[in-house]
């Protein structure tokens, strides 16, 4: 008998979450582990705005497992989703999951990252990470003075974005020929890993004057090693724009970071998604480059919670 | 070449030995045809030993064995089944997990084509439970069964097969009824007029005078004799198992125990056995102060249930405890510990020490409490306290900080007496302290016995060796399957008596002696 | 009065997994109104499929008293293996060698026995705990998908007609209505419940499970049964490595990350004991269906990420706990009626 | 042994049906089986920069009737001007000249980048000839742009062999500019000096 009481109860915790007030539809947004405060900003911006516009949203995470996406699309599909909004696990990888929805009649609509198909989302609103690479390496490069040795931490070396901005990075500063890096290690986008594998390397490299980071995790890890370390000299750039590697920046911790303008991004596709269920208005062009924003000690102020706000 | 019709199989000076040990000596046995062979010795004399050989689950150091004039050998099981020879064994080795009619055909399944044919499974093994008259549901678990019911499982599982030559059976009655025996001996009875062979073990001394036709003697992994049952008696059998030899000197006491209080006492203490039946079945009991209290049985017969009552290491006992005067609730080990009592197990190596820990630190373990300062240790004391008891005992140390194992046996078992005493207990309790220890370091143990009850320490001693619990012990309990057999003290401590109070318990019904 | 009572409980506790499925199932139907419909009970049971065929081969493992842990990078490794089979053949000297699909599923499945039989054998032969091997060849399996492609995604899985490679993705696909892995997990699971119940080999897991020494002593060779139960996890993992490649149009090294103790959770909610020699087909089904039923239910409820995670380990602490209480009953039952009978 | 000759013979089929069921190739011929094309940026490019060229062209305004604060990413430009300084930065490969544009009184600063290696997505961002959306991803979007920059090196720069003689020099230019605050960054597609 106690053993049912139990079940019951468990039952009722699950009921207690599971209803909320039924609008206008529901709008899934599905994007990778909200742990991280960039994927983080996604839902809460997301769930925010459609539910200012009327809808009930559904946050839910996919861990940059495709197969889990794939799962939380055909969940979205069974509940009669409106729209899915999508910050995706991989630009090959996830091709079959918006196909899934699309067939569904379930418009999708991508934000952040990019997938390799076209025709299929309503629209790709994308955060130019070659760009935003490019144009921080830039500034990374002045600071270096053109040479030195540096290292590298790379993402998760399965997430497309770990590349995209490698080769943006590199696309940059491979054309200094004294600006050699002797480390490259990925630290899986997370700041433990970050800090752990800098200091590793710092012991391997103390030779070293710079770091560029995949993102700002791994950036506020390394920069927090070289603080510990007392290595002021190291010149350190990460990208994503968090309000963590913000506070680096503002201190000379750290060089600089190019700012995705996530929020903007994602209520961006909201007002899309509800234009389309309106009324049937496409965007005007289904990929939307939104660029990146290089942001240094000069201009570090404007940033705050993933929004840059000329002052 | 070996070649007699009358013979089965023949071991030739079988040895087999163990790490530290000689389990058989020079061993020769022969298996007469259509007989069933009575194999009898104390505790490892090497009879489950000899056993195990002839049924290929462990091989010969040395030595031969012979079948139908060519030599034989056994790699394993299969090997020595597909030679018609089956074994039911000692401990149970069924599968609780699994129905009676899959235990009974594991490895012998029925299949048509490739599966399973439980239709013939089940009807097989209803024909020959009922052969053994326990019709048990086939379908059943043996987990559920009593005891004996699986004991009956146990040997269904050898008569599947039609090729049965030889079946050995090592104490198949330990847990049967009365009414169970009658139907195993008549099964027995059978199986001889099919030209089976038998090997039967067992320490039910009446039962091998009914059952047996020619009975083999061990001790201490040697042969000591053969003879047809009906040329001997129960005295020869006993006579020759115990053997006349080592003789301890008995110790003097200055304590007039008459005069002493009775420190403990136990009342009807029992102890469920799961599966079934009594590990200790209502026992009495008491202990003055300063005696050395002897219990004295065989294996299984309840020796170490009682210690492991007394520690609280069994929740599960009823009965009453009377601990200076006062009636006392068995609580935790700790609590126990703190009560006054203190035990040196059995199993040194696995219950007594801690081998990854140094002398010292083994000595002190049940103690550690006593020597701290604050919430920290305080290593003077525990190392100074360690050095005294080190001295009293005698034990032989180069640096107490040297790793347990690099004592002697002896010198092993003193460091566990050590502990013990660090305790300062009013009882203690040893289960076989003299175990796997040579004949010297035996004497020193006895000697230590000896000091510490001449100064007012309660001790209680289990041991199977009847000579040294003769030579230590004021006082004799004997214990068989679980019932405190006989009582013994000053005259009546005699071979004769422990020996036949110690197969009293497994009668059936009626005493031995 | 009382003996009826326990059987009572007994009977529901033994059916436990069922009536808990069960009433998920009605509790979701209400909590959601789209949860109750064909379309979805078929994406339920696609999900399912992935688990329940990984805990297909972990019960095998399980049942003798073993675990595997490798299963979650064997499927990861054999998408990887595959994708690159497909996207850029096997270059040998100056040739490249194109396989056809049925050629690649042959090869993947020999891959997945192929692991399965290297942990046999190092967890037996050289005794090495069954738990430390693998981990040990998790990682490894996880390390060997990425550096096939240096952590990139392979994406042309659907071949090429010219190379005579198309057709993996039939294995994602739907056959009339169904997806093919419900089709695979019905043909395993089939085959399963035949060789744990209807074969002499499926007793001699469980005998090994229950009691190694008695099965050796029954002439049964242990080891070799305990190594059939992990190439029979390596092949069921491989199954999954296919079908999720085939699923999601492209082989990417994370996948089937941590996918290993889905499957455990589920073998265990199906009621076999960690402790090895008893467990059922049929009720890890069951159990790869509470958890996707579970997962699933609570998604189109909108329950959040974190309460998932928190709910879902509930649940299979608590099966546990059901587990032993039904087990402890059940002595207790047999020593009463053994009481009785006296 | 039975199962050992079974397992052979499984073993034996599962090879005879493999090697039954592939086909064999030269290395690197890939492209004749499935007739897909890697991409190449220089080759796209290439075929697109003389449009691209005409087209900036032809769009250019001058740059005294723009509002320079609504530069912002890119508009494509004409003017003549006076050249101030030479620099050379990074052994020669970050070259660059400050001009005064001809009529132009405002504060902002004026660069042309000259090379080698060129900063931005200016070329790419102002043309019209391809879009965002006629590539798969934003990584050959990017090799697009740099590709571009390549062509402007290639094309205009090099050709002309400029140093620091070009001091005080006048020169035409139309190209893309982009502003960052007060300074206007000009990366040319026709330039000549007088």
């Amino acid at each position: 008998m106690k053993k049912l009481s139990v079940i019951a109860v468990a039952f009722a915790m699950i009921l207690s979450f599971a209803f909320s007030a039924f609008a206008a539809g529901t709008i899934y947004i599905i994007t990778p582990s909200a742990s991280n405060p960039f994927f983080a900003t996604e839902q809460r911006v997301g769930v925010a705005k459609a539910q200012e516009l009327g809808y009930e949203a559904k946050a839910f995470s996919h861990d940059d497992d495709a197969a889990k996406q794939l799962e939380l699309f055909e969940a979205a599909i069974s509940d009669k989703a409106v729209a899915i909004i999508c910050d995706n696990a991989g630009a090959d990888a996830s091709i079959e999951a918006v196909r899934k929805a699309v067939d569904a009649k379930i418009p999708v609509f991508l934000i952040d990252r990019e997938i390799n198909e076209s025709g299929l989302a309503i629209a790709q609103i994308v955060a130019d990470n070659a760009q935003g690479a490019a144009a921080i390496a830039e500034k990374w490069v002045e600071a270096m003075d053109y040479q030195g040795k540096y290292a590298e931490l790379l993402g998760l070396e399965s997430d497309t974005n770990c590349w995209v901005r490698s080769q943006n990075y590199h696309s940059v500063i491979d054309e200094y020929p004294d600006l050699e890096m002797v480390a490259q290690q990925s630290a899986n986008w997370s700041q433990t890993e970050g800090y752990s594998k800098t200091e590793a390397i710092l012991q391997a490299h103390p030779e070293i004057t710079g770091i560029i980071c995949g993102n700002d995790t791994m950036a506020c890890g390394a920069a927090q090693a070289c603080v510990d370390a007392k290595r002021t000299d190291i010149k350190i750039i990460g990208l994503d724009g968090s309000d963590d590697a913000a506070a680096y920046v503002a201190k000379g911790q750290m060089v600089g970071t190019a700012l995705q303008q996530i929020a903007r991004i994602t209520e961006i596709s909201i007002e899309q998604a509800d234009a389309y269920l309106k009324d049937g208005t496409k965007p005007a062009s289904e990929k939307q480059l939104v660029p990146c924003i290089a942001i240094t000690k000069d201009n570090v102020a404007n940033l705050s919670q993933f929004v840059y706000t000329e002052k | 070449m070996f070649d007699d019709p009358n013979v089965v199989l023949h071991c030739e000076k079988i040895d087999k030995i163990y790490p530290g040990t000689k389990a058989l000596d020079q061993v020769s046995f022969d298996l007469l045809k259509g007989k069933v062979n009575v194999l009898i010795g104390e505790n490892g004399a090497g009879k489950s030993t000899l056993m195990k050989m002839i049924a290929g689950i462990e091989q010969p150091s040395a030595g031969k064995m012979y079948m139908d004039g060519e030599e034989v050998y056994f790699k394993d099981t299969n090997a020595a089944r597909a030679r018609g020879i089956g074994i039911i064994h000692q401990e149970l080795s069924l599968f609780q997990n699994l129905t009676v009619y899959q235990n009974i055909f594991m490895n012998h399944e029925k299949t048509k084509g490739f599966f399973l044919d439980d239709a013939q499974h089940i009807e097989g093994a209803k024909k020959i439970l009922k052969r053994l008259e326990h019709e048990i549901p086939p379908d059943t678990l043996v987990g559920d069964l009593r005891v004996g019911q699986q004991q009956m499982v146990e040997i269904a599982r050898n008569l599947v097969e039609d090729d049965l030559r030889v079946l050995i059976m090592d104490e198949p009655t330990s847990s049967l009824s009365a009414a169970e025996v009658k139907v195993l001996f008549k099964i027995m009875r059978e199986l001889l007029e099919q030209g089976l062979s038998i090997v039967y073990i067992s320490h039910r001394l009446e039962e091998i005078m009914e059952i047996g036709d020619h009975v083999t003697i061990l001790r201490d992994g040697k042969y000591v004799a053969d003879a047809d049952i009906k040329d001997i008696t129960l005295e020869w059998i006993v006579e020759n198992m115990v053997g006349k030899n080592t003789q301890y000197h008995r110790f003097t006491r200055s304590i007039d125990l008459d005069k002493s209080e009775k420190i403990l006492e136990v009342k009807n203490l029992s102890l469920p056995k799961t599966g079934g039946g009594w590990l200790l079945d209502s026992v009495n009991m008491y202990l003055k102060k300063g005696e050395v209290l002897g219990i004295y049985g065989l294996l299984g017969a309840g020796r170490s249930e009682v210690f492991e009552c007394l520690m609280g290491m069994r929740p599960e006992h009823s009965g009453e405890v009377i601990y200076n005067g006062k009636h006392m609730k068995i609580g935790t080990i700790s609590d126990q510990l703190n009560a006054g009592f203190a035990i040196v197990p059995e199993d040194r190596q696995r219950q007594g020490l801690v081998q990854s820990l140094d002398i010292c630190k083994n000595a002190s373990l049940a103690s550690l409490s006593d020597f701290t300062t604050g919430f920290l240790m305080n290593y003077p004391a525990e190392e100074k306290a360690v050095d005294e008891e080190i001295k009293e005992l005698h034990i032989k140390v180069a640096d107490k900080h040297l790793p347990i194992l690099s004592l002697s046996g002896g010198n092993q078992q003193k460091v566990v007496i050590a502990k013990g005493l660090m305790t300062k207990p009013t009882v203690l309790l040893m289960d076989e302290p003299s175990r796997g220890i040579d004949i010297g370091a035996k004497t020193e143990v006895f000697e230590i016995i000896h000091e510490f009850s001449e100064r007012g320490l309660s001790i209680i001693v289990i041991s199977s060796e009847l000579k040294e619990i003769m030579a230590i012990a004021d006082r004799i309990y004997v214990l068989s399957n679980g019932k405190c057999t006989a009582e013994l003290s000053g005259s009546t401590i005699t071979e004769d008596n422990l020996v036949h109070a110690s197969y009293a318990g497994l009668g059936t019904g009626k005493s031995a002696a | 009065m009382k003996k009826d009572n326990n059987q009572l409980v007994m009977t529901l506790l033994k059916g436990r997994t069922f009536i808990v499925l069960i009433l998920l199932v009605i509790f979701f139907s209400f909590a959601s109104s789209s949860f109750l419909s064909l379309n979805t009970l078929t994406m339920v049971a696609k999900h399912v499929a992935l688990y329940g065929i990984l805990a297909l081969g972990m019960t095998f493992v399980i049942i003798t008293g073993g675990i595997d842990l490798s299963v979650g990078s064997v499927v990861g490794l054999v998408g990887m293996l595959a994708g690159g089979l497909i996207q850029e053949g096997f270059t040998f000297g100056d040739k490249t060698l194109y396989f056809t699909v049925p050629a690649i599923i042959v090869l993947m499945l020999c891959v997945g026995c192929l692991i399965g039989w290297i942990n046999g054998i190092i967890i037996t032969k050289l005794n090495v705990a069954a738990f430390i091997t693998t981990l040990g060849t998790m990682y490894i399996c996880r390390g060997l998908a990425n550096l096939r492609s240096n952590g990139a995604t392979f994406a042309s899985i659907g071949g090429f007609e010219g190379l005579g490679n198309v057709g993996l993705k039939a294995l994602g696909a739907d056959w009339l209505g169904i997806p093919a892995g419900v089709y695979v997990f019905a043909i395993l699971s089939f085959m399963a419940a035949i060789l744990l119940n209807k074969t002499p080999t499926g007793w001699h897991f469980l005998a090994v499970g229950g009691n190694e020494k008695s099965a050796k002593l029954s002439g049964i060779k242990s080891d070799q049964v305990k190594i059939w139960a992990y190439i029979i996890s390596g092949f069921c993992a491989a199954w999954i490595g296919l079908i999720n490649t085939a699923q999601l149009s492209a082989a990417h090294p994370a996948s089937g990350d941590g996918w290993e103790m889905n499957a455990i959770a589920a073998t265990v909610l199906g009621g076999t004991s960690m402790s090895g020699g008893s467990g059922t087909i049929i009720g890890t089904i069951v159990g790869a269906f509470v958890i996707g039923v579970i997962n699933d239910g609570m998604t189109m409820c909108g329950v959040s990420e974190f309460w998932q995670k928190i709910i879902r380990g509930a649940v299979i602490i608590l099966a546990v706990i059901i587990d032993q209480t039904q087990r402890n009953l059940q002595a207790k039952m047999a020593l009463q009626a053994r009481n009785e009978s006296k | 042994m039975k199962a050992k000759i079974i397992g052979v013979l499984i073993l034996v089929a599962i090879v005879a049906f493999v090697s039954n069921q592939v086909l064999v190739i030269e290395k690197g011929t890939e492209g004749q089986y499935t007739g897909v094309v890697a991409f190449d940026a220089n080759a796209s490019s290439g075929s697109d920069w003389q449009h691209i060229a005409a087209e900036i062209s032809g769009n250019a305004v001058d740059i005294n009737t723009l509002d320079l604060a609504e530069l912002g990413a890119g508009k494509s430009v004409k003017f003549k001007a006076t050249v101030e300084e030479f620099t050379s930065k990074a052994n020669g490969k970050r070259n660059s000249i400050t001009i005064k544009p001809e009529n132009y009184s405002g504060n902002y600063k004026f660069t042309v980048q000259l090379g080698s290696i060129y900063s931005g997505t200016a070329i790419r961002d102002v043309q019209t000839v391809k879009k965002f959306g006629d590539f798969t991803n934003q990584t050959e979007w990017s090799q697009y742009a740099k590709a571009l920059n390549n062509q402007v090196h290639e094309n205009v720069v090099a050709p002309l062999g400029i140093n620091s003689e070009v001091k005080g020099k006048n020169v035409n230019i139309t190209g893309a500019a982009t502003a960052t605050g007060s300074e206007v960054l000009i990366t040319p597609v026709e330039m000549s000096f007088e």
